[in-house]
């Protein structure tokens, strides 16, 4: 593959990991707090749908980000009240609202624009674009580097920006603030937690709310900003690769960067490799690659390749008394 | 939990109150898309059991349902949250096919069926074996890994289907269709002999393969020494370590169990109705029983009449949106989840009210049956 | 027989911007134009496919139209318990008594696309994506490939799909990725086969500055000034004509394959995309149409052989 | 009421002053209206059987529970701590049984929790290190504030429990059985600065089980029993034996009337056993011991010296790490043979935690009835189960055993404790073992059913089995042994015969060997000791229930 190609890879591997590692960061905050989550999907499908109908009804992108944030957050809020107040099965709560959200996307999309589930096409005003700034041009010039910069680094969406930021500034909240500190310890002992004065569940709708709000933003950068306005079902399965993400990162902000643009990278490649015939190997089944996080992510918790230790807490609703 | 509910409560009115709340939320969904709830419930039961039709397409949605729910329950009786049957009854469907393919030539279908049986349940049996040996041996938690070999599975079947199974010039990835030797019979004369009056229905022998299920069900899991087994690993591990009852050889049986009965449910669209295998055999049915075992109580009668109430909302569903123009396929979808999220998630939003009164009430002696849970 | 016609769209949905549309379109044309109301279904699964054909015919539905491929085994079983409704399958071919079986020469249709693209084309090189990797779609590549090549002989044609699934039908995301990695790699005109994945691939080509190529139905619409003409497939004429047909009792069944010929496929001209073609455009593929209609131009059909010979 | 006594020694206001506090957990009544006042700068013990209620109500004090009624004054004022946030700003802190401590914190993280001082930790940290080391210096409490806490041994665990108190500046600390974990001179070190602490004025409220330890340091001692306080009195003024007495709420003397023994040969002999714990800590050291056909060996020993391992492994529960162990003579090979195979070979083990191990709280009696016998061919035949096999089964013990009530089918979690233990030993002793190991036999259960069970171990014996007997209970031992042996740390410290006085055996038990016994006689009053020993590390087995 030449340097180009390779570029283009790369570059489209930015923009296919943005909306894993927004899910991904997303379900960390949850999980580190101990509340398992399996619905990210059903949370980025909500919030790109609201985002596509908000942006095409007010005809601003922001107001669709904000929409999609919200409504992300609403779903949030129902699985905190499930796992954290009514002390249900995190799982099943998550399943549920993936199906909730795959079915009320498409039925009130129907219902409100006719479009078989889809929302209108948006112009380019009214979504998240990247643009070029003018000196891209001249870094063009500079061999390698300057491809490389204009190529990788800029043009990109705001929300991609926002997606790269957020990893280390997960890492700071996590491991430098009073409230990653805590964050932490209830998803581990929230018995400890309790005892130390704080409230514990408090503490859990914090941390699901910023998981919505995060998820939000991976749905809406998939509506308006990767494509140009909602489709239903438009996720596919991107909720569970970013939870794989997350498992085969441990549960780490900077591995779980790491983790989603391997798996972006993945997915990247199998889209140009799909009915490719490669020089070598001839033609690779792209649905081994499609398989390919899934697997690593098992060899992973099957402790081969290190071992994958969820939080201590996670899954279980914090029950005092028996 | 501290369950102070009388069993009549727990089984019965709990699980009728969530389901209510679930239906009345469905019902402002519907008002949402600008249509009549009333009439839409009525569209929806008529739909399902008002004609012959109707209760074929609900029993035969429910065939599925009863497998997935059982296979669910099996593994929660052993303490183990399988929510990967959904892969299982995918992988299941190979082998269901293959033996349709090899054999439906040559010998008539009940020959076949008990090769297809054997090949169905073996090969979600394996696709169970791995998460349960993962768990038992590596602890590696098992909600995890089921969710990856779902997916595993499904890109599985799409390299088989697209690569080696489809035959040549066909479109779709799809297998061939069946010969006649891989055709299970249809319910529909029977049907007809009942009184209802269907010209077609894709019911088919596979519902009473399923109901055998239940019961073999309750066998192994209450009369089996080896179902005492599961069930004391389920309630205390540490107790089923006293007693020499060897935990990782028991979860992963119960996993091979739990997987080969999510495989049978392929023989109700392959070998029963499509007569070929496809991508989209299972549609959801795996996670449906998650939410058929939970209202079931994990018991096979439970389990049939969770899984009759979702026969109904998919059939029931499907005529509902042939009536109104508004609401799409996709309203089947919503109360599903809607049902999943109350009747499951939130089983025990109102436990601490009732159970408080009838706590009451027993400190007052006034319900004398709430003594045995007292 | 004044019974109201029924339509079973494919999973797409009826308003996948596509061919579903397209059936969709022709099912009101008739409705505007007869008076007569008409019934429609979007499946969800396999099972609703025979199911909502059999439900029509026993609510007494005359004719029922089923669009797409997906349709045929529900139609050969439904056809045969109901011998006296009229059917019509589009995009297969089902071989009874009661079916009118309707085929496009797509390849046809797609060579004229080729034409306007390798014209319009400035870098030589352009793009096809594919939705589900089926030797209909290849059909496409295939005709549009020759249309190319008759123009620049020397033009490079990027062809790839989209997947080997239905899902391959509506990834907007992986199309648009698609048509991004041509655009980078120098196309600048896209044509897609590939239903609502295709929307990507028109956003995406919009969004660079390039030009796209629709499908189906008339879809110079969905990005008005880079969607330099659309593949149209007539399927609207066709469920037109069946309904017309069977009102007026004179449906004949029986496999119609329809080309340029019958004006069952061609290439969109409207306001939306009169500034993107030149006379000269035009021109060559009113030459090309002649040509093709007198039989003195065979395009090559890859499902003929499965292979593609340009 | 005993407390008016203590009340009129109390000058100013007391530190606190609990009236009326009760508490239940469903059907369980944990506390039952509790008076409790509590002078200030004061050490104030409180002991009492396992499941008295102790912690619940420390808990309620420490805001972690909410009591069901009843008030609480600290200092005077009436208060309610809703949480423990309102306890901390009282100036209560708590070291809690079960450690409150998250795994993969460092010592300096699971200290600040809480007590930050800002939204960002840098500060905080730094000023935390300075304070703990002022206080690690005033009170000898080296820990470094680096380490990872799963790392420390329990002991030191413990210390990060009693730095996060003072670090938040209690002045009103609680210890929830804090020896049960330390090593004696530990405990030692502990109790100077518990003393410390009362003379800096503030108050220490201490749980334990050791009587030894309420003697040696408390002001005033509070006995509870079944929920209830049943007595407080300056400890200067009661005597262990009064203690004791009201703990277990009945005379701490047993008579069990049994015609001498007549040993047979062999039946289980233990050789050279070492086992480790999960933490990989060993807990058996070399044990060897014989038990013949018609002989009972008793072993005694403080809680959580190693007993509990000891039987577990011959049982087959635990995996030695080395040695042997020989049934009528056959060497065991634990590699291959579980708990139910040896309950074949004729090996029958009564566990000490009935709700644990014994039996699955949510089965009907008569599978529990089983448990453990569920391959025998006598419940059914093939895979298959008979139920009608299993209650019949199960109602024939109803009957010999006298459960109550006498229904079979009645989920086990609603009999009562002494009940439960009843459906055990009725499983275990009637299947007609040739070993049989028994734990506990009589803890929490009522004086007549302690007769009744005594009476059958009894029986047992003279039906020639060899029976294994491990109780923290020094005179159920010596009512019923043959022989007694004294386990110490994990090694058997000594032998004597039945005619052993307590004084001889407390020595022991308290480690002082026969070599050394010159050493000052340590008060025999180890021995009344309830605790079960903490429990091993493995209490909870993970696995997730829906
Ligand atoms: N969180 C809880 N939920 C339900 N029941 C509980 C809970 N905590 C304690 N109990 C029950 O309340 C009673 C008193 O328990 P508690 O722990 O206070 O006793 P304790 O005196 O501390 O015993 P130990 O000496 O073993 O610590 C016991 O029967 C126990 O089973
Ligand atoms: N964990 C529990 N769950 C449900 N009910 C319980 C539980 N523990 C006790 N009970 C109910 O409370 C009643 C009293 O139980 P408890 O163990 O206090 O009896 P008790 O007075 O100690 O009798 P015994 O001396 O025989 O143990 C029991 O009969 C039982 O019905
Ligand atoms: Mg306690
Ligand atoms: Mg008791």
């Amino acid at each position: 593959m030449d340097f180009n190609a390779t570029l283009l890879i790369l570059d489209s591997t930015l923009r296919l990991s943005t909306p894993l590692l927004l899910a991904a960061l997303a379900g960390l905050y949850s999980e580190r707090a101990g509340i398992f989550d399996i619905g990210l999907e059903g949370k980025m499908l909500a919030a790109a749908f609201a985002a596509g109908a908000g942006a095409s009804v007010t005809g601003s992108a922001y107001a669709g980000l904000l929409l999609g944030v919200l409504v992300s957050v609403i779903f949030g809020l129902v699985h905190g009240f499930a796992s954290i107040t009514a002390r249900g099965n995190q799982i099943v709560s998550g399943v549920a609202l993936n199906f909730v959200a795959a079915g009320a996307t498409v039925l009130l999309g129907q219902a409100w624009f006719r479009q078989g589930g889809r929302t209108p096409q948006l112009s380019t005003d009214q979504r998240f674009l990247g643009s070029e700034p003018n000196f891209a041009a001249e870094l063009r010039d500079i061999p390698i580097v300057g491809s490389i910069v204009s190529e990788l680094v800029l043009g990109h969406s705001l929300l991609v920006y926002i997606a790269f930021i957020m990893v280390p500034l997960t890492w700071w909240v996590l491991f430098r603030t009073r409230f990653g500190l805590r964050l932490r310890a209830v998803g581990e002992n929230p018995a400890a937690v309790d005892t130390a004065g704080i409230s514990v569940t408090v503490l859990r709708y914090k941390a699901v709310i910023i998981c919505g709000a995060l998820c939000g933003v991976a749905g809406t950068y998939l509506a308006i900003s990767q494509s140009g306005g909602f489709n239903n079902n438009m996720t596919a399965g991107k909720g569970y690769i970013a939870l794989a993400a997350l498992i085969f990162a441990k549960w780490k902000p900077v591995p779980v960067m790491f983790a989603c643009l391997l798996f972006g990278f993945l997915d990247a490649a199998a889209i140009r490799l799909q009915g490719a015939e490669l020089p070598v190997i001839g033609r690779v089944p792209v649905q081994f690659i499609q398989a390919l996080p899934y697997v690593l992510t098992v060899v992973l918790l099957a402790g081969f390749i290190g071992r994958a230790e969820p939080p201590r807490a996670g899954g279980v609703p914090y029950v005092k008394e028996r | 939990m501290n369950n102070t509910l009388p069993p009549w409560a727990n089984y019965v009115l709990l699980p009728a109150i969530n389901l209510l709340v679930a239906f009345i939320v469905s019902g402002l969904v519907v008002v949402a898309v600008g249509e009549n709830p009333f009439k839409a419930a009525w569209l929806m039961i008529d739909g399902a059991f008002g004609s012959g039709r109707g209760i074929g397409f609900t029993l035969f949605y429910a065939t599925n349902f009863i497998f997935t729910g059982l296979s669910v329950a099996v593994a929660i009786h052993c303490g183990l949250f399988n929510i990967g049957s959904e892969g299982q009854a995918l992988v299941g469907g190979l082998g269901v096919a293959l033996a349709c393919l090899w054999l439906g030539a040559y010998i008539p279908w009940w020959m076949v069926l008990p090769v297809a049986i054997v090949m169905g349940a073996s090969f979600g049996a394996a696709w169970g074996f791995l998460p349960g040996y993962l768990q038992a041996v590596r602890g590696s938690h098992v909600v995890i890994t089921t969710i990856m070999f779902n997916f595993i599975a499904a890109a599985l079947m799409n390299w088989l289907l697209v690569d080696w199974l489809r035959p040549v010039g066909q479109m779709g990835p799809e297998t061939a269709v069946f010969a006649e030797g891989g055709w299970l019979p249809k319910l529909t004369g029977l049907m007809n002999f009942l009184g209802a009056d269907v010209r077609s229905t894709p019911l088919n022998l596979s519902f009473f393969v399923a109901l055998i299920c239940c019961f073999l069900v309750w066998v192994l899991i209450w009369r089996t020494r080896f179902g005492y087994g599961i069930r004391t690993m389920g309630l205390s591990p540490s107790a089923a370590k006293y007693a020499g009852i060897r935990p990782a050889r028991t979860v992963i049986i119960a996993m091979m169990i739990s997987g080969g009965l999510a495989g049978l449910m392929a023989l109700n669209p392959v070998m029963g109705d499509l007569h070929r295998l496809t991508l989209d055999i299972v549609q959801g049915a795996g996670f449906v029983g998650i939410a058929v075992a939970l209202m079931g109580r994990n018991h096979p009668v439970g389990i049939v009449l969770a899984a009759l109430l979702f026969g109904m909302l998919y059939q029931g569903g499907a005529e509902m949106a042939f009536d109104m123009p508004t609401i799409t396929r996709d309203m089947i979808v919503v109360i599903q989840g809607l049902v999943i999220l109350f009747a499951g998630a939130l089983e025990n939003m109102f436990r601490p009210q009732l159970s408080r009164f009838f706590l009451a009430m027993h400190r007052r002696g006034v319900a004398p049956e709430a003594e045995g849970a007292a | 027989a004044d019974s109201t016609p029924a339509v079973v769209y494919d999973m797409g949905g009826k308003f996948d911007k596509s061919f579903n549309e397209a059936a969709h379109s022709g099912a009101e044309k008739f409705k505007e134009e007869t008076g007569t109301d008409y019934r429609d279904f979007e499946v969800e699964n396999e099972q609703q496919r025979a199911q909502a054909l059999r439900r029509f015919a026993e609510d007494g539905n005359n004719p029922i139209a089923a669009i797409g491929f997906s349709q045929q085994a529900a139609v050969e079983q439904v056809a045969k318990e109901f011998p006296d409704t009229k059917f019509v399958i589009i995009d297969s071919v089902v071989d009874l008594p009661n079916v009118r079986s309707v085929l496009f020469k797509e390849h046809e249709g797609s060579y004229l696309a080729g034409i306007m693209a390798a014209m319009a084309s400035e870098s030589g090189k352009v793009g096809f994506v594919g939705g589900m990797d089926i030797p209909l779609i290849r059909k496409f590549a295939c005709g549009y490939k020759g249309g190319v090549k008759s123009v620049k002989p020397d033009a490079q044609v990027m062809e790839n799909m989209t997947g080997s699934t239905p899902t391959a039908w509506n990834d907007p995301v992986k199309g648009g990725e698609l048509a991004k990695s041509q655009i980078e790699s120098g196309a600048d005109v896209i044509f897609h086969a590939a239903g609502g994945t295709g929307i990507g691939v028109m956003q995406t080509a919009a969004d660079a500055g390039k030009l796209a190529i629709g499908v189906d139905s008339n879809q110079n619409g969905v990005q008005p000034g880079s969607v330099l003409t659309s593949m149209i497939k007539r399927v609207d004429n066709a469920i037109f004509d069946a309904f017309t047909d069977a009102q007026s009792g004179e449906f004949e069944t029986g496999t119609v394959a329809l080309g340029v010929k019958e004006d069952g496929v061609g290439v969109a001209m409207d306001d939306n995309n009169k500034d993107l073609v030149s006379e000269e455009m035009m021109a060559a593929v009113d030459e090309a149409k002649a040509k093709i209609a007198s039989g003195e131009l065979e395009v090559h059909d890859y499902m003929a052989d499965n292979t593609c010979t340009y | 009421m005993a407390d008016t006594a203590a009340e009129q020694r109390v000058r100013a206001h007391p530190a606190i002053r609990l009236s009326g506090i009760s508490k239940s957990f469903g059907a369980v009544r944990a506390n039952r209206d509790i008076d409790l006042t509590v002078r200030k700068s004061s050490i104030h013990g409180i002991v009492g059987e396992n499941g008295a209620g102790k912690s619940t109500l420390m808990s309620i004090l420490y805001g972690f529970y909410q009591a069901d009624s009843g008030t609480i004054e600290v200092d005077g004022k009436q208060v309610s701590i809703p949480h423990s946030q309102a306890a901390i700003d009282l100036g209560i802190g708590m070291v809690h049984q079960h450690f409150m401590l998250v795994h993969n914190f460092t010592v300096l993280e699971n200290i600040m929790l809480g007590a930050e001082g800002a939204a960002l930790l840098s500060g905080g940290m730094a000023r935390a290190r300075a304070e703990l080391k002022r206080i690690e210096k005033d009170y000898q409490l080296e820990v470094d504030p680096d380490a990872l806490t799963e790392d420390l041994p329990v002991g030191l665990q413990q210390r990060v429990e009693i730095l996060k108190a003072l670090y938040r500046g209690a002045d009103i600390l609680i210890l929830d059985e804090p020896t049960g974990v330390l090593t004696p001179t530990e405990a030692d070190h502990l109790f100077r600065i518990l003393q410390r602490l009362r003379e800096e004025g503030k108050t220490v409220i201490l749980i334990t089980h050791k009587l030894r330890e309420i003697m040696a340091v408390t002001d005033t001692v509070s006995v509870m029993r079944q929920g209830q306080i049943v007595d407080t009195e300056p400890t200067a003024q009661t005597s262990v034996e009064a203690i004791a007495e009201k703990m277990v709420g009945r005379r701490v003397l047993l008579r069990v009337d049994k015609k001498p023994p007549r040993p047979g040969p062999v039946k289980l002999s233990v050789r050279d056993l070492t086992v480790v714990d999960s933490r990989k800590v060993p807990m058996v050291k070399n044990v060897s011991l014989d038990v013949r056909a018609g002989e009972i060996v008793g072993i005694a020993g403080v809680a959580g010296n190693g007993q509990s391992h000891l039987i577990e492994t011959i049982a087959g529960i635990r995996r030695p790490t080395q040695g042997t162990v020989e049934m009528n003579g056959k060497t065991l090979d634990y590699d291959r043979l579980d708990p139910a195979s040896l309950r074949e070979e004729g090996m029958a083990h009564v566990p000490e935690d009935r709700h644990r191990m014994g039996l699955v709280l949510a089965f009907e009696e008569n599978e529990n009835a089983i448990l453990g016998y569920h391959n025998s061919a006598a419940f059914g035949n093939g895979p298959f189960l008979s139920i009608s096999a299993m209650r019949e089964h199960a109602r024939e013990r109803i009957e010999q055993y006298d459960i109550r009530p006498p229904d079979c089918r009645l989920k086990t979690a609603n009999f009562s404790g002494g009940n439960q233990q009843k459906i055990v030993l009725a499983r275990e002793m009637e299947r007609d073992p040739d070993v049989l190991l028994i734990g506990q036999p009589t803890r929490g259960v009522d004086v007549g059913a302690i007769e009744f069970i005594h009476r059958r171990i009894v029986e047992m014996r003279d039906a020639g089995k060899a029976i294994l007997l491990v109780s923290v209970e020094l005179d159920e031992i010596r009512a019923l042994s043959d022989r007694i042996l004294v386990m110490f740390d994990g090694k058997i410290v000594g032998e004597r015969g039945a005619e052993a006085t307590e004084g001889e055996l407390g020595l022991l038990m308290a480690g002082v060997t026969d070599a050394e016994s010159d050493r000052p006689a340590a008060p025999d009053l180890s021995m009344i000791d309830t605790t079960p020993g903490q429990a091993p590390a493995e209490t909870q087995i993970p696995g997730e229930r829906p």
